[in-house]
Protein backbone atom coordinates (compact mmCIF):
# COMPACT_ATOMS: atom_id res chain seq x y z
CA UNK A 1 0.00 0.00 0.00
CA UNK A 2 1.25 3.02 -0.40
CA UNK A 3 0.88 5.90 1.59
CA UNK A 4 1.16 10.14 0.56
CA UNK A 5 1.53 13.02 2.96
CA UNK A 6 0.78 16.33 2.17
CA UNK A 7 0.85 19.74 3.86
CA UNK A 8 1.34 19.93 7.56
CA UNK A 9 0.76 16.08 7.45
CA UNK A 10 3.74 15.84 5.52
CA UNK A 11 5.97 18.31 7.76
CA UNK A 12 4.46 16.21 11.14
CA UNK A 13 5.32 13.12 10.11
CA UNK A 14 8.55 14.01 8.18
CA UNK A 15 6.91 11.59 5.57
CA UNK A 16 5.87 12.65 2.09
CA UNK A 17 5.60 9.00 0.45
CA UNK A 18 5.50 5.52 1.97
CA UNK A 19 4.96 1.80 1.38
CA UNK A 20 3.55 -0.12 3.98
CA UNK A 21 2.26 -3.68 4.69
CA UNK A 22 -0.57 -3.07 7.18
CA UNK A 23 -1.66 -6.53 9.10
CA UNK A 24 -4.50 -8.11 7.98
CA UNK A 25 -6.96 -6.67 10.42
CA UNK A 26 -6.59 -2.92 8.54
CA UNK A 27 -10.01 -3.03 6.24
CA UNK A 28 -11.00 0.51 6.25
CA UNK A 29 -9.52 4.01 6.72
CA UNK A 30 -10.23 3.97 9.95
CA UNK A 31 -8.68 1.04 10.82
CA UNK A 32 -5.34 2.35 8.82
CA UNK A 33 -5.55 5.65 10.84
CA UNK A 34 -5.62 3.17 13.82
CA UNK A 35 -2.47 1.29 12.63
CA UNK A 36 -0.80 4.58 11.92
CA UNK A 37 -1.20 6.07 14.98
CA UNK A 38 0.89 3.21 16.73
CA UNK A 39 3.77 3.88 14.63
CA UNK A 40 5.21 6.32 17.07
CA UNK A 41 4.93 10.13 18.74
CA UNK A 42 5.10 12.02 15.49
CA UNK A 43 2.75 10.17 13.90
CA UNK A 44 0.66 10.24 17.14
CA UNK A 45 0.36 13.64 17.05
CA UNK A 46 -0.18 14.45 13.10
CA UNK A 47 -3.40 12.21 13.39
CA UNK A 48 -4.49 12.92 16.63
CA UNK A 49 -7.67 15.03 15.37
CA UNK A 50 -9.52 12.87 12.68
CA UNK A 51 -11.59 15.91 12.04
CA UNK A 52 -8.77 18.10 10.83
CA UNK A 53 -7.72 15.20 8.59
CA UNK A 54 -9.04 14.49 4.82
CA UNK A 55 -8.22 10.45 2.97
CA UNK A 56 -8.03 10.10 -0.48
CA UNK A 57 -8.54 6.62 -1.62
CA UNK A 58 -6.73 5.61 -4.96
CA UNK A 59 -7.36 9.72 -5.77
CA UNK A 60 -10.81 9.62 -4.71
CA UNK A 61 -12.27 11.50 -0.81
CA UNK A 62 -12.96 8.68 1.58
CA UNK A 63 -14.74 8.12 4.58
CA UNK A 64 -13.34 6.43 7.67
CA UNK A 65 -15.40 3.37 6.74
CA UNK A 66 -14.39 2.84 3.44
CA UNK A 67 -12.44 -0.12 2.54
CA UNK A 68 -8.22 -0.04 2.00
CA UNK A 69 -6.83 -2.81 0.42
CA UNK A 70 -2.89 -3.41 -0.38
CA UNK A 71 -2.77 -2.33 -3.80
CA UNK A 72 -4.17 1.03 -2.94
CA UNK A 73 -2.74 4.32 -2.68
CA UNK A 74 -3.98 6.13 0.28
CA UNK A 75 -3.12 10.00 0.74
CA UNK A 76 -3.80 12.00 3.94
CA UNK A 77 -4.07 15.87 4.04
CA UNK A 78 -5.24 18.94 5.69
CA UNK A 79 -8.94 20.11 4.17
CA UNK A 80 -7.58 22.26 0.52
CA UNK A 81 -6.71 25.77 0.51
CA UNK A 82 -6.09 26.51 -2.91
CA UNK A 83 -7.76 29.25 -5.40
CA UNK B 1 -9.77 22.16 -20.09
CA UNK B 2 -7.66 21.97 -16.98
CA UNK B 3 -3.96 22.76 -16.43
CA UNK B 4 -1.40 22.99 -14.01
CA UNK B 5 1.22 24.28 -13.98
CA UNK B 6 3.94 25.60 -12.53
CA UNK B 7 4.18 28.77 -15.48
CA UNK B 8 2.57 31.87 -15.48
CA UNK B 9 -0.35 32.16 -17.80
CA UNK B 10 -1.18 35.01 -20.31
CA UNK B 11 -5.12 36.30 -19.11
CA UNK B 12 -5.87 38.31 -22.05
CA UNK B 13 -4.36 35.83 -24.50
CA UNK B 14 -6.35 32.66 -22.66
CA UNK B 15 -9.75 34.21 -22.48
CA UNK B 16 -9.60 35.24 -26.59
CA UNK B 17 -8.74 31.96 -27.25
CA UNK B 18 -11.26 30.72 -25.38
CA UNK B 19 -13.95 32.43 -27.70
CA UNK B 20 -11.74 32.68 -30.83
CA UNK B 21 -13.63 31.68 -33.51
CA UNK B 22 -16.94 30.58 -31.74
CA UNK B 23 -19.41 33.31 -32.70
CA UNK B 24 -22.43 31.30 -30.53
CA UNK B 25 -20.77 33.05 -27.73
CA UNK B 26 -22.41 35.76 -25.78
CA UNK B 27 -19.91 36.19 -22.77
CA UNK B 28 -17.31 35.28 -21.74
CA UNK B 29 -17.14 35.30 -17.43
CA UNK B 30 -13.88 34.87 -15.56
CA UNK B 31 -12.20 35.08 -12.22
CA UNK B 32 -8.30 35.04 -11.62
CA UNK B 33 -7.14 34.46 -8.26
CA UNK B 34 -3.90 36.59 -7.07
CA UNK B 35 -1.58 36.42 -4.03
CA UNK B 36 -2.29 38.66 -1.32
CA UNK B 37 0.55 40.52 0.78
CA UNK B 38 -1.77 40.22 3.23
CA UNK B 39 -4.10 37.23 4.60
CA UNK B 40 -6.32 37.03 8.09
CA UNK B 41 -3.93 40.71 9.07
CA UNK B 42 -0.69 38.81 9.03
CA UNK B 43 2.03 40.09 6.19
CA UNK B 44 2.97 37.48 4.09
CA UNK B 45 5.91 38.03 1.60
CA UNK B 46 5.52 34.95 -0.74
CA UNK B 47 3.34 31.59 -0.42
CA UNK B 48 4.14 28.08 -1.85
CA UNK B 49 1.60 26.11 -3.08
CA UNK B 50 1.58 22.24 -2.83
CA UNK B 51 -0.24 20.00 -4.74
CA UNK B 52 -1.30 16.18 -5.47
CA UNK B 53 0.01 15.71 -8.80
CA UNK B 54 -2.82 12.89 -10.53
CA UNK B 55 -5.64 13.62 -7.89
CA UNK B 56 -5.44 17.58 -8.37
CA UNK B 57 -6.23 16.87 -12.36
CA UNK B 58 -9.02 14.42 -11.53
CA UNK B 59 -10.92 16.50 -9.49
CA UNK B 60 -10.67 19.74 -11.76
CA UNK B 61 -11.90 17.62 -14.44
CA UNK B 62 -14.67 16.27 -12.75
CA UNK B 63 -15.21 19.50 -11.10
CA UNK B 64 -15.34 20.98 -15.08
CA UNK B 65 -17.31 17.94 -16.13
CA UNK B 66 -20.11 19.07 -13.42
CA UNK B 67 -20.21 22.66 -15.07
CA UNK B 68 -20.44 21.68 -18.46
CA UNK B 69 -23.60 19.08 -17.36
CA UNK B 70 -25.33 22.06 -15.89
CA UNK B 71 -25.27 25.20 -17.63
CA UNK B 72 -25.24 25.03 -21.66
CA UNK B 73 -21.03 26.49 -22.04
CA UNK B 74 -19.39 26.41 -25.60
CA UNK B 75 -15.68 26.01 -23.46
CA UNK B 76 -14.43 26.00 -20.24
CA UNK B 77 -11.01 26.66 -18.62
CA UNK B 78 -9.39 26.16 -15.47
CA UNK B 79 -5.51 26.73 -15.10
CA UNK B 80 -3.86 26.65 -11.53
CA UNK B 81 -0.22 27.24 -10.38
CA UNK B 82 1.85 25.71 -7.65
CA UNK B 83 5.11 26.24 -6.39
CA UNK B 84 6.48 29.57 -5.51
CA UNK B 85 4.43 32.30 -5.57
CA UNK B 86 4.44 36.13 -5.10
CA UNK B 87 2.46 38.78 -3.45
CA UNK B 88 0.84 40.15 -7.20
CA UNK B 89 0.79 36.72 -9.01
CA UNK B 90 -1.82 35.27 -10.75
CA UNK B 91 -2.42 31.73 -8.69
CA UNK B 92 -5.92 30.20 -10.91
CA UNK B 93 -7.83 31.31 -13.64
CA UNK B 94 -11.18 29.68 -14.29
CA UNK B 95 -13.43 31.13 -17.21
CA UNK B 96 -16.70 29.95 -19.04
CA UNK B 97 -18.15 30.77 -22.36
CA UNK B 98 -21.61 30.32 -23.00
CA UNK B 99 -24.35 31.98 -25.68
CA UNK B 100 -25.79 33.44 -22.56
CA UNK B 101 -24.96 35.69 -19.59
CA UNK B 102 -26.27 34.01 -16.85
CA UNK B 103 -24.72 30.81 -17.27
CA UNK B 104 -21.08 31.85 -18.49
CA UNK B 105 -21.21 34.08 -14.50
CA UNK B 106 -23.22 31.09 -12.76
CA UNK B 107 -20.76 28.23 -13.82
CA UNK B 108 -17.92 30.73 -12.92
CA UNK B 109 -18.83 31.56 -10.12
CA UNK B 110 -19.45 27.26 -9.10
CA UNK B 111 -16.30 26.05 -10.34
CA UNK B 112 -14.15 28.70 -8.25
CA UNK B 113 -16.24 27.70 -5.06
CA UNK B 114 -16.25 23.81 -5.72
CA UNK B 115 -12.71 24.22 -6.52
CA UNK B 116 -11.43 25.73 -3.60
CA UNK B 117 -12.89 22.71 -1.44
CA UNK B 118 -12.22 20.13 -3.83
CA UNK B 119 -8.79 20.49 -5.52
CA UNK B 120 -5.94 18.95 -3.42
CA UNK B 121 -3.77 22.57 -3.08
CA UNK B 122 -2.52 23.73 0.12
CA UNK B 123 -0.86 27.12 0.68
CA UNK B 124 2.14 27.05 2.72
CA UNK B 125 2.43 31.05 3.74
CA UNK B 126 5.72 32.95 4.12
CA UNK B 127 5.23 35.03 7.63
CA UNK B 128 7.41 36.75 9.83
CA UNK B 129 7.36 33.12 11.77
CA UNK B 130 8.11 31.24 9.07
CA UNK B 131 6.07 29.22 6.89
CA UNK B 132 2.58 28.42 7.88
CA UNK B 133 -0.01 26.00 6.12
CA UNK B 134 -2.95 28.01 5.74
CA UNK B 135 -6.17 26.97 7.45
CA UNK B 136 -9.16 26.04 5.52
CA UNK B 137 -11.92 28.46 5.88
CA UNK B 138 -15.53 27.75 6.83
CA UNK B 139 -17.15 30.25 4.28
CA UNK B 140 -15.39 28.40 1.59
CA UNK B 141 -17.39 25.14 2.46
CA UNK B 142 -20.54 27.09 2.62
CA UNK B 143 -19.63 28.66 -0.67
CA UNK B 144 -19.80 25.25 -2.13
CA UNK B 145 -22.71 23.86 -0.12
CA UNK B 146 -24.51 26.69 -1.30
CA UNK B 147 -24.50 25.51 -5.00
CA UNK B 148 -25.22 21.80 -3.86
CA UNK B 149 -28.43 22.93 -2.21
CA UNK B 150 -29.36 24.46 -5.83
CA UNK B 151 -28.87 20.97 -7.31
CA UNK B 152 -30.92 19.46 -5.06
CA UNK B 153 -33.71 21.82 -5.86
CA UNK B 154 -33.80 22.84 -1.72
CA UNK C 1 -13.70 53.80 -13.73
CA UNK C 2 -16.48 53.85 -16.95
CA UNK C 3 -15.43 54.39 -20.57
CA UNK C 4 -17.73 54.70 -23.29
CA UNK C 5 -15.87 54.24 -26.47
CA UNK C 6 -16.30 53.19 -30.36
CA UNK C 7 -12.86 51.60 -30.15
CA UNK C 8 -12.27 47.67 -29.24
CA UNK C 9 -10.34 47.17 -26.33
CA UNK C 10 -7.37 44.78 -24.63
CA UNK C 11 -8.70 42.84 -22.10
CA UNK C 12 -5.54 41.28 -20.97
CA UNK C 13 -4.30 44.78 -20.67
CA UNK C 14 -7.22 46.27 -19.01
CA UNK C 15 -7.53 43.50 -16.51
CA UNK C 16 -3.81 43.55 -15.41
CA UNK C 17 -3.91 47.20 -15.11
CA UNK C 18 -7.06 46.35 -12.88
CA UNK C 19 -4.94 44.88 -10.70
CA UNK C 20 -1.56 46.21 -11.42
CA UNK C 21 0.42 47.29 -8.03
CA UNK C 22 -2.23 46.82 -5.37
CA UNK C 23 -1.12 43.50 -3.48
CA UNK C 24 -4.36 43.74 -1.30
CA UNK C 25 -6.50 42.23 -4.48
CA UNK C 26 -7.01 38.85 -4.19
CA UNK C 27 -9.63 38.03 -6.96
CA UNK C 28 -10.26 39.50 -10.17
CA UNK C 29 -13.54 38.85 -11.90
CA UNK C 30 -15.00 39.93 -15.65
CA UNK C 31 -17.31 39.37 -17.93
CA UNK C 32 -16.91 40.20 -21.72
CA UNK C 33 -20.22 40.87 -23.21
CA UNK C 34 -19.65 39.34 -27.55
CA UNK C 35 -22.22 40.12 -30.57
CA UNK C 36 -23.59 36.54 -31.26
CA UNK C 37 -24.21 35.78 -34.61
CA UNK C 38 -27.78 34.06 -33.57
CA UNK C 39 -30.28 35.95 -31.69
CA UNK C 40 -33.58 34.83 -31.01
CA UNK C 41 -32.81 31.86 -33.48
CA UNK C 42 -32.22 34.48 -36.47
CA UNK C 43 -28.82 34.35 -37.79
CA UNK C 44 -27.48 38.15 -37.79
CA UNK C 45 -24.25 39.54 -39.71
CA UNK C 46 -23.79 42.61 -37.44
CA UNK C 47 -25.11 44.90 -35.02
CA UNK C 48 -25.27 48.88 -34.42
CA UNK C 49 -25.20 49.67 -30.79
CA UNK C 50 -26.71 53.19 -30.69
CA UNK C 51 -26.75 54.90 -27.11
CA UNK C 52 -27.64 58.50 -25.20
CA UNK C 53 -25.04 60.16 -24.78
CA UNK C 54 -24.28 62.11 -21.32
CA UNK C 55 -26.80 59.69 -19.74
CA UNK C 56 -25.24 56.40 -20.45
CA UNK C 57 -22.02 57.95 -18.58
CA UNK C 58 -24.31 59.25 -16.31
CA UNK C 59 -25.94 55.72 -15.32
CA UNK C 60 -23.17 54.02 -15.91
CA UNK C 61 -21.23 55.92 -13.08
CA UNK C 62 -24.23 55.75 -10.83
CA UNK C 63 -24.17 51.93 -11.11
CA UNK C 64 -20.32 51.77 -10.19
CA UNK C 65 -20.91 54.16 -7.54
CA UNK C 66 -23.24 51.41 -6.11
CA UNK C 67 -21.57 48.58 -6.73
CA UNK C 68 -18.39 50.37 -4.61
CA UNK C 69 -20.57 50.97 -1.87
CA UNK C 70 -22.36 47.39 -1.39
CA UNK C 71 -18.83 45.25 -1.98
CA UNK C 72 -15.24 46.16 -0.75
CA UNK C 73 -13.89 46.43 -3.88
CA UNK C 74 -10.26 47.99 -4.46
CA UNK C 75 -10.92 48.66 -8.32
CA UNK C 76 -13.57 48.61 -11.13
CA UNK C 77 -14.24 49.12 -14.49
CA UNK C 78 -16.63 49.03 -16.83
CA UNK C 79 -16.23 49.66 -21.01
CA UNK C 80 -18.71 49.77 -23.17
CA UNK C 81 -18.67 50.15 -26.87
CA UNK C 82 -21.12 52.17 -29.29
CA UNK C 83 -21.50 52.15 -33.19
CA UNK C 84 -21.29 49.40 -35.47
CA UNK C 85 -19.98 45.34 -34.09
CA UNK C 86 -19.42 42.08 -36.00
CA UNK C 87 -20.09 39.10 -34.73
CA UNK C 88 -17.45 37.88 -32.07
CA UNK C 89 -16.74 41.33 -31.46
CA UNK C 90 -16.51 42.18 -28.31
CA UNK C 91 -19.31 44.84 -26.73
CA UNK C 92 -18.95 45.55 -22.86
CA UNK C 93 -16.85 44.25 -20.00
CA UNK C 94 -17.22 44.49 -16.20
CA UNK C 95 -14.76 44.00 -13.94
CA UNK C 96 -14.09 44.37 -10.35
CA UNK C 97 -10.81 43.56 -8.41
CA UNK C 98 -11.21 43.16 -4.16
CA UNK C 99 -9.76 41.39 -1.35
CA UNK C 100 -12.50 38.65 -1.37
CA UNK C 101 -13.26 36.49 -4.07
CA UNK C 102 -17.20 36.69 -3.27
CA UNK C 103 -17.08 40.36 -3.27
CA UNK C 104 -15.43 40.47 -7.01
CA UNK C 105 -17.78 37.95 -8.56
CA UNK C 106 -21.37 39.04 -6.88
CA UNK C 107 -20.08 42.65 -8.01
CA UNK C 108 -19.38 41.71 -11.42
CA UNK C 109 -22.36 39.52 -11.41
CA UNK C 110 -24.26 42.95 -10.02
CA UNK C 111 -22.68 45.25 -12.62
CA UNK C 112 -23.61 43.57 -15.54
CA UNK C 113 -27.14 42.43 -14.56
CA UNK C 114 -28.12 46.36 -13.53
CA UNK C 115 -26.33 47.88 -16.73
CA UNK C 116 -28.16 45.80 -18.95
CA UNK C 117 -31.36 47.60 -17.85
CA UNK C 118 -30.43 50.78 -16.78
CA UNK C 119 -27.76 51.83 -19.40
CA UNK C 120 -29.41 53.90 -22.35
CA UNK C 121 -27.66 51.22 -25.20
CA UNK C 122 -30.10 50.39 -27.98
CA UNK C 123 -28.67 47.32 -30.43
CA UNK C 124 -30.21 47.37 -33.80
CA UNK C 125 -29.21 43.76 -35.52
CA UNK C 126 -28.83 43.35 -38.87
CA UNK C 127 -31.38 40.62 -40.16
CA UNK C 128 -31.95 39.01 -43.32
CA UNK C 129 -34.96 41.25 -43.48
CA UNK C 130 -33.04 44.45 -42.78
CA UNK C 131 -32.42 46.44 -39.31
CA UNK C 132 -34.26 45.34 -36.54
CA UNK C 133 -34.48 46.75 -33.23
CA UNK C 134 -33.88 44.32 -30.74
CA UNK C 135 -36.69 44.06 -28.10
CA UNK C 136 -36.36 43.91 -24.28
CA UNK C 137 -35.76 40.95 -23.05
CA UNK C 138 -37.93 39.82 -19.42
CA UNK C 139 -35.32 37.97 -17.83
CA UNK C 140 -32.93 40.86 -18.05
CA UNK C 141 -35.40 43.13 -15.76
CA UNK C 142 -35.58 39.67 -13.24
CA UNK C 143 -32.03 39.28 -13.22
CA UNK C 144 -31.51 43.07 -12.12
CA UNK C 145 -34.64 42.99 -9.69
CA UNK C 146 -32.73 39.74 -7.81
CA UNK C 147 -29.85 42.34 -6.67
CA UNK C 148 -32.79 44.97 -5.49
CA UNK C 149 -34.24 42.20 -3.24
CA UNK C 150 -30.83 41.32 -1.92
CA UNK C 151 -30.65 44.96 -1.01
CA UNK C 152 -34.25 45.43 0.66
CA UNK C 153 -32.95 42.31 2.89
CA UNK C 154 -36.26 40.92 1.40
CA UNK D 1 -37.18 72.32 -24.05
CA UNK D 2 -34.93 69.92 -26.17
CA UNK D 3 -37.03 66.37 -27.16
CA UNK D 4 -34.19 63.56 -28.18
CA UNK D 5 -35.71 60.27 -29.64
CA UNK D 6 -33.85 57.07 -29.54
CA UNK D 7 -34.08 53.41 -31.44
CA UNK D 8 -37.44 52.84 -33.23
CA UNK D 9 -38.71 55.68 -31.33
CA UNK D 10 -36.27 57.83 -33.34
CA UNK D 11 -37.07 55.65 -36.53
CA UNK D 12 -40.99 56.01 -36.59
CA UNK D 13 -41.13 59.56 -35.48
CA UNK D 14 -38.08 60.19 -37.97
CA UNK D 15 -37.19 62.64 -35.31
CA UNK D 16 -34.02 62.06 -33.66
CA UNK D 17 -34.04 65.64 -32.08
CA UNK D 18 -35.76 68.83 -31.81
CA UNK D 19 -36.47 71.63 -29.65
CA UNK D 20 -40.27 72.54 -28.87
CA UNK D 21 -42.41 74.90 -26.79
CA UNK D 22 -45.17 73.04 -25.49
CA UNK D 23 -48.51 75.03 -24.21
CA UNK D 24 -48.33 75.81 -20.65
CA UNK D 25 -51.00 73.49 -19.83
CA UNK D 26 -48.08 70.37 -20.41
CA UNK D 27 -47.02 70.28 -17.33
CA UNK D 28 -45.70 66.62 -16.67
CA UNK D 29 -44.55 63.70 -18.73
CA UNK D 30 -48.00 62.33 -19.17
CA UNK D 31 -49.37 65.70 -20.53
CA UNK D 32 -45.64 65.98 -22.89
CA UNK D 33 -47.00 62.64 -24.60
CA UNK D 34 -50.19 63.29 -24.93
CA UNK D 35 -49.37 66.57 -26.42
CA UNK D 36 -46.70 65.18 -28.54
CA UNK D 37 -49.82 62.32 -30.08
CA UNK D 38 -51.19 65.40 -31.48
CA UNK D 39 -48.63 66.40 -33.96
CA UNK D 40 -49.82 63.63 -36.54
CA UNK D 41 -49.93 60.40 -37.35
CA UNK D 42 -46.28 59.46 -36.80
CA UNK D 43 -46.03 60.46 -33.44
CA UNK D 44 -49.25 58.97 -32.24
CA UNK D 45 -48.07 55.13 -33.77
CA UNK D 46 -45.02 55.92 -32.36
CA UNK D 47 -45.90 56.68 -29.10
CA UNK D 48 -49.11 54.77 -28.95
CA UNK D 49 -47.97 52.02 -26.37
CA UNK D 50 -47.02 53.92 -23.56
CA UNK D 51 -46.09 50.58 -21.43
CA UNK D 52 -43.48 50.07 -24.06
CA UNK D 53 -41.95 53.91 -23.66
CA UNK D 54 -39.02 54.98 -21.04
CA UNK D 55 -38.98 59.21 -20.90
CA UNK D 56 -36.02 60.20 -19.38
CA UNK D 57 -35.64 63.93 -17.75
CA UNK D 58 -32.51 65.57 -17.47
CA UNK D 59 -31.00 62.56 -18.67
CA UNK D 60 -33.01 60.76 -15.13
CA UNK D 61 -34.82 58.11 -15.94
CA UNK D 62 -38.86 59.87 -15.02
CA UNK D 63 -42.62 58.56 -14.18
CA UNK D 64 -45.50 59.86 -16.09
CA UNK D 65 -46.14 61.82 -13.14
CA UNK D 66 -43.09 63.53 -13.53
CA UNK D 67 -42.97 67.01 -14.16
CA UNK D 68 -41.16 68.95 -17.45
CA UNK D 69 -40.34 72.38 -17.82
CA UNK D 70 -39.58 74.52 -20.21
CA UNK D 71 -35.51 74.28 -20.15
CA UNK D 72 -35.64 70.43 -20.10
CA UNK D 73 -33.99 67.83 -22.22
CA UNK D 74 -36.79 65.22 -22.01
CA UNK D 75 -35.84 61.72 -24.44
CA UNK D 76 -37.75 59.19 -25.38
CA UNK D 77 -36.75 55.72 -26.10
CA UNK D 78 -37.83 52.01 -25.72
CA UNK D 79 -36.32 50.10 -22.79
CA UNK D 80 -32.35 49.39 -23.13
CA UNK D 81 -30.77 46.19 -24.91
CA UNK D 82 -27.43 47.07 -24.15
CA UNK D 83 -24.36 44.81 -22.16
Amino acid sequence: MKLLYFAWLKTKTGVSEETVSPPAEVETVADLLTWLKQRGPAFEDALADVEALRVAVNQEYAEMTDPVTAGDEVALFPPVTGG
Amino acid sequence: MIRVQREDFDLGAELRALSDGDHGIGGVASFVGLVRDMAAGENIGAMTLEHYPGMTEKMLGRIEAEALERWPLNASLIIHRYGRLEPGDQIVLVATASPHREAALESCHFLIDWLKTKAPFWKLEDTPDGGQWVDARDSDDEAAARWRKQADGS
